[in-house]
């Protein structure tokens, strides 16, 4: 079911940019992987960016997000840097993280995205510290805290909940959850699908959107987050989605035997993209993608012409001053 | 604020050198916040905690559910944030839990994130010993954390060190492992009123001497001075080295006391396989194992989980007694014989130690 | 509210005769205590045992059980040997472990009774564990895992709850929620008190027993041990009861101001050692009673006859060969 | 089924080799299961539980949730009930959410309960390198394991030992850590396809030399065989010892090695405070530090978290070529500015040994 509300003509244009803009460069990632240039395992989100596009909406640039080692979407939908994260990708020193993190480890703190982890689940209460300190700070600032579905299987999970919910935190848990951990469906490492209900037990709202529509996760984020602005405590999103390419690299894994193609068609029909650059005239939308297009050249050609750290760089940062 | 003249006339137990020292910083700047299991009770971590919550307010010091991992977590995050949490833990055994947060994440924050983000955290938690706390209220897992860059350990013996480190490791923009004793929380040492840091990083020589160095690591440093008094009677001459701090390590200072006495007797409150002892063993041996000749020897835990009865557990812990008989070997390999005269070895393990030494 | 189940004679004198010996036991423990004999921090369940007698009582020998730290009553229900658990609370080379478990740690597996931990929640899992045995051995046994309601925090109560449910494990989690983590009410952990809706979201039946009735905990732990014995996998009680002594030690607590004796009051109004007692004639509690005296006190005078263990002893069992 | 002849015809892969480990002990003894999370999916662990579930069914060859701490315990319990468990780790990393379990419960039980339960637990972990594995992804925590007693821990570095360690680790009554590296997987040797044990606790000279003592842990046994070939250029003559069991650590090959040598350089897979390279070098230093001084080094991680641009990943892990060079300067201190040839060295590193050496 797409759901019927309307969005403005600016928000149209606003979420079809972000969408298409996701997309575009994960494409290009996983074009130019097999070149090698990109120095560690990617873990691509092509398929799943209206849940970072919808939730990241709301947001102002004083919020934060959070994410898991597939976190090239939320990056990108917060605002990230994109010459900073090719960089990364390609292991420069000009990236975020001059070269010490990779694609799992992104990070970008001018634009508040949070670091992201390789260790399933482990940002999530990472999170919930950051949204202490904005409790504590009073000026109704808000952190979008994405996992995918096998982390709400890692006690940390639970353990977080039951304390945002204590403390009332100002955050939003989103669950991208793409019925996969790596090839595992979550029949095998569920005893049961009541994810939801299981969050409501903790004392916050908890929402499960079936069709990946970038408005629907929109307006409930929204609705969400507006009320932990003035106080309302935690909220919980789960949102169902498909992992069209592999666990980790750039290719499609059909032929593998743990899942089927028909899986993808259904997904690809409710694709987000498509669907909001439908509402857009083809001029506008041509306009887009062309700036797209070449924002994402420049940041590949920045990336490019970035340099390897020097080795002295092994030492540095251990600790801080 | 840097290390201060160490006089003073007030005499302070080490519990409240604790407490003062987190309560100064808590004053002093509003990021500061206490939290963890019970330090919000009346017992207040056996009273290191007490009065915090009354002068500070519930959201500077507050308890937790039963939920280590996460916390942990959460403390990482609120400090990356540009909080400074002190997140206390009853016993270290229940760090374990914790291993995660603080290994994968805490530790490795600010270099993974290249420096765009600090982790200036506080991780207090106290060993057990005695009263029955048998194998999972007991142990001293500091070289577990030694182990992993990023992090830094320290393990003050003493009143005095306590409450500077505790201040040290608070301003500290890294995550630091605060190791404390059960035992210790009622010695006393004169403990200045002001503020004052006692600097990570930084050993002490506590005794001097001529014929063995003997490094004491947390409370097995007052076992080790307590031995000292006993060698004194064998007319061995044993220096006494504090490191302080575990990591960083002041390996300086004992290798220079290594080059008057010649030996080396490192006593821990822990396991020695690859724990804090190896490594003070393996730096000295990398220093010296060209040039000189060093008798080394480890002592700590018994190879062997803690056992809860004290007929067991009296042999499971190095003890003046065994320290000293120990070094008296290493000193004269020849007479390994010798044994204290029993009524002066009772004496000595009575012997209360005002530190810093 | 009082169940209106009426036992069978055999029944109440069976009940009654675990309870009273059980209270009878701490209660000596704690007088003692203050000797110094007792070699170890003792966290008694006086106030508490309805749950363990209740939920052991349907138990064949064959059958499990595990706890925490606060294990008398749940050793003892289970029939665990109070000559070697008193011994072992002396430090004494009789005890079930040698002295090396002290009253935290006790074990009994002649009786079945699994080794218990100092650490809050670790038993949990491994209680699963044993479950997963008793699955593949499929001859109808169960294990009754016993917590605290602090335990319930822990990550990994929820990890083995979806865990054991997934594997449809005879298992039956009994939570003792005697409302305290040490002196912390539950109010000040617990975002909300939803705990078996919660834990019904796994797919596992929970219902929580308000008024600590023996024989309602008995009622429903019968009924879903029955039904996991024919596979129908684990199920889960919160009892509701009061610690009447302090946290760890021989005393009471009341004085200390986190918690009010009316409280205590309102609990030993429901005691059910004088309830079940008064189910039976003079005659055969005075019967009761006096059996139970003497085997407490024969049990006292073994641990106080048995030596401590040799020095030796120390190196023994650090590895199984 | 005592150590066989390590004659074969057949050459096996390091994976194959483990899994063919398995696979025997899983037909011998029914209560042996493997499981862990993605054991069954057909990347199988890189292969290493490839065909498990097809032979042996989903009862014994399982998945699981992400829950690594419950699934320890369950692993814990199983074993106590007399199951075999053999949990998996496809990375070491995750191994720090299983640390409650394995130092609170695991190592402790057969003792604490008073020999009463074993736990033949055998927990399989990898550690990754290369390919941008980063910093949460290529720690060799095994000094962590080694530190708690009750536990061992194991680390083969070839096929043939890989095998034979792993039949050992499962017949073994204790919980083992099972060490195994990435890069090691496709190495192969000599593997005899009859069931054997390669003994826990026995190192081996793989080869000999005389000049200098080089062990090496992991895949680093490798890289010091490939040292030792570059040496022989200039005349320096190493021996290569392989420890294979980490704990129990069979010292006294190792030390007999160093009466000859009369130096010792460690290269471990690990960071080296408090780690397995502290151990070997605190252990050699008790033994000979009274009486003849030797030359010790230990080589290993760089101190910090592993950075994942090659760039500095280059410069983070020791290799041939610095271990070589360190070689050199301690038996020849004189001369320290010496450089293998860098065509051979590149030959070097391409040199494929074919285990057991
Ligand atoms: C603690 C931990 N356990 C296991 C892994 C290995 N692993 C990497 S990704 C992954 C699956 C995670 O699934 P999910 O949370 O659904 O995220 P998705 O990849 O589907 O976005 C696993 C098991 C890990 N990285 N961390
Ligand atoms: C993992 C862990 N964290 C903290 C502690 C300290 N501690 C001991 S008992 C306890 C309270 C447990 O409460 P609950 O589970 O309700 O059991 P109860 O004592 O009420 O029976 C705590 C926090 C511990 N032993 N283990
Ligand atoms: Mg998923
Ligand atoms: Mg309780």
């Amino acid at each position: 079911m797409i759901t019927k509300t309307v969005p403005s003509a600016t928000d149209t244009v606003r979420l079809y940019r972000t969408l298409r803009y996701i997309r575009r460069v994960e494409e290009e990632i996983a074009r130019i992987y097999p070149s090698d240039k990109i120095k560690s395992p990617v873990h691509l989100s092509i398929g799943q960016e209206a849940i970072a596009v919808g939730a990241c909406d709301p947001l102002m640039s004083e919020d934060f997000v959070s994410a898991s080692y597939r976190g090239h979407a939320a990056y990108l939908a917060k605002g990230g840097d994109l010459k900073k994260m090719m960089a990364e990708l390609y292991g420069k020193k000009d990236g975020c993280a001059g070269g010490k993190a990779g694609s799992m480890h992104l990070i970008d703190m001018p634009n508040n995205v949070l670091g992201m982890s390789a260790v399933v689940g482990t940002t999530i209460p990472v999170a919930a510290g950051f949204a202490l300190s904005l409790k504590r700070k009073a000026e109704g600032n808000v952190i979008v805290a994405f996992m995918g579905d096998g982390a709400t299987e890692e006690g940390c999970f639970g353990e977080t909940l039951n304390f945002s919910s204590l403390h009332k935190l100002p955050i939003l848990f989103v669950c991208e959850n793409n019925d996969y951990a790596i090839h595992t469906p979550s029949s095998k490492r569920w005893a049961t699908d009541r994810l939801c209900e299981r969050v409501a037990t903790y004392g916050m709202p908890a929402v499960r959107i079936e069709d990946g529509d970038v408005l629907a996760i929109r307006e409930a984020a929204t609705r969400h987050i507006d009320n932990m602005r003035n106080g309302g405590g935690p909220a919980f999103l789960e949102c169902a989605t498909y992992r069209w390419r592999e666990h980790v690299g750039p290719g499609e894994d059909y032929e593998s035997g743990y899942r089927d193609r028909n899986e993808l068609a259904a997904w690809i029909e409710k694709d987000q993209v498509p669907r909001l650059g439908g509402m857009l005239s083809t001029d506008e939308r041509e306009a887009i993608d062309a700036e797209i297009e070449s924002t994402i050249t420049e940041a590949i050609a920045f990336a490019e012409n970035s340099h390897f750290p020097d080795t002295n760089q092994l030492m540095a940062h251990v600790y801080a001053e | 604020m840097q290390n201060k003249s160490t006089h003073s006339d007030r005499s302070l137990a080490y519990v409240d050198a604790l407490r003062e020292g987190m309560e100064q910083e808590m004053a002093d700047d509003p990021q500061v916040f206490v939290f963890g299991l019970d330090v919000d009770d009346h017992k207040a971590i056996q009273g290191s905690t007490k009065g915090l919550l009354e002068r500070f307010g519930p959201e500077r010091v507050f308890g937790t559910p039963l939920s280590e991992d996460a916390m942990t977590g959460v403390a990482i995050g609120a400090a990356m944030a540009g909080m400074r949490p002190i997140h206390v833990h009853i016993r270290m055994d229940f760090m374990m839990l914790a291993m995660n947060q603080l290994v994968n994440i805490g530790a490795k924050a600010h270099y993974m994130y290249g420096g765009q983000v600090k982790v200036p955290l506080v991780v207090r938690s106290m060993i057990g010993k005695s009263w029955g706390q048998g194998a999972q209220h007991s142990q001293g897992l500091h070289s577990l954390f030694m182990h992993i860059p990023g992090l830094k350990v320290v393990a003050p013996s003493n009143a005095y060190d306590a409450k500077g480190t505790m201040i040290a490791a608070i301003r500290d923009n890294n995550p630091v492992i605060f190791v404390e004793h059960r035992l210790l929380y009622y010695t006393e040492a004169p403990v200045p009123e002001e503020s004052y840091v006692v600097e990570l990083g930084k050993g002490r020589v506590c005794r001097e001497g001529d014929d063995i160095t003997i490094v004491g690591i947390s409370n097995m440093l007052m076992e080790a001075l307590r031995a000292q008094e006993i060698l004194q009677d064998a007319k061995v001459s044993a220096e006494v080295v504090d490191p302080i701090t575990l990591h960083p390590m002041d390996i300086d200072t004992i290798c220079e006391s290594i080059e008057k006495t010649g030996r080396l007797l490192i006593v821990d409150n822990a396991w020695t396989r690859c724990g804090a002892s190896a490594e003070i063993a393996a730096q000295v041996a990398e220093r010296f194992g060209g040039q000189r000749a060093i008798p080394i020897k480890r002592m700590g835990f018994a190879d062997t989980p803690c056992p809860t009865t004290p007929a067991l557990e009296d042999v499971f812990y190095a003890n003046p007694v065994t320290i000293a008989k120990a070094a008296h070997t290493m000193v004269h390999p020849e007479d390994d014989g010798w044994t204290p005269n029993p009524e002066k070895a009772t004496l000595s393990y009575q012997s209360q130690f005002k530190g810093p030494f």
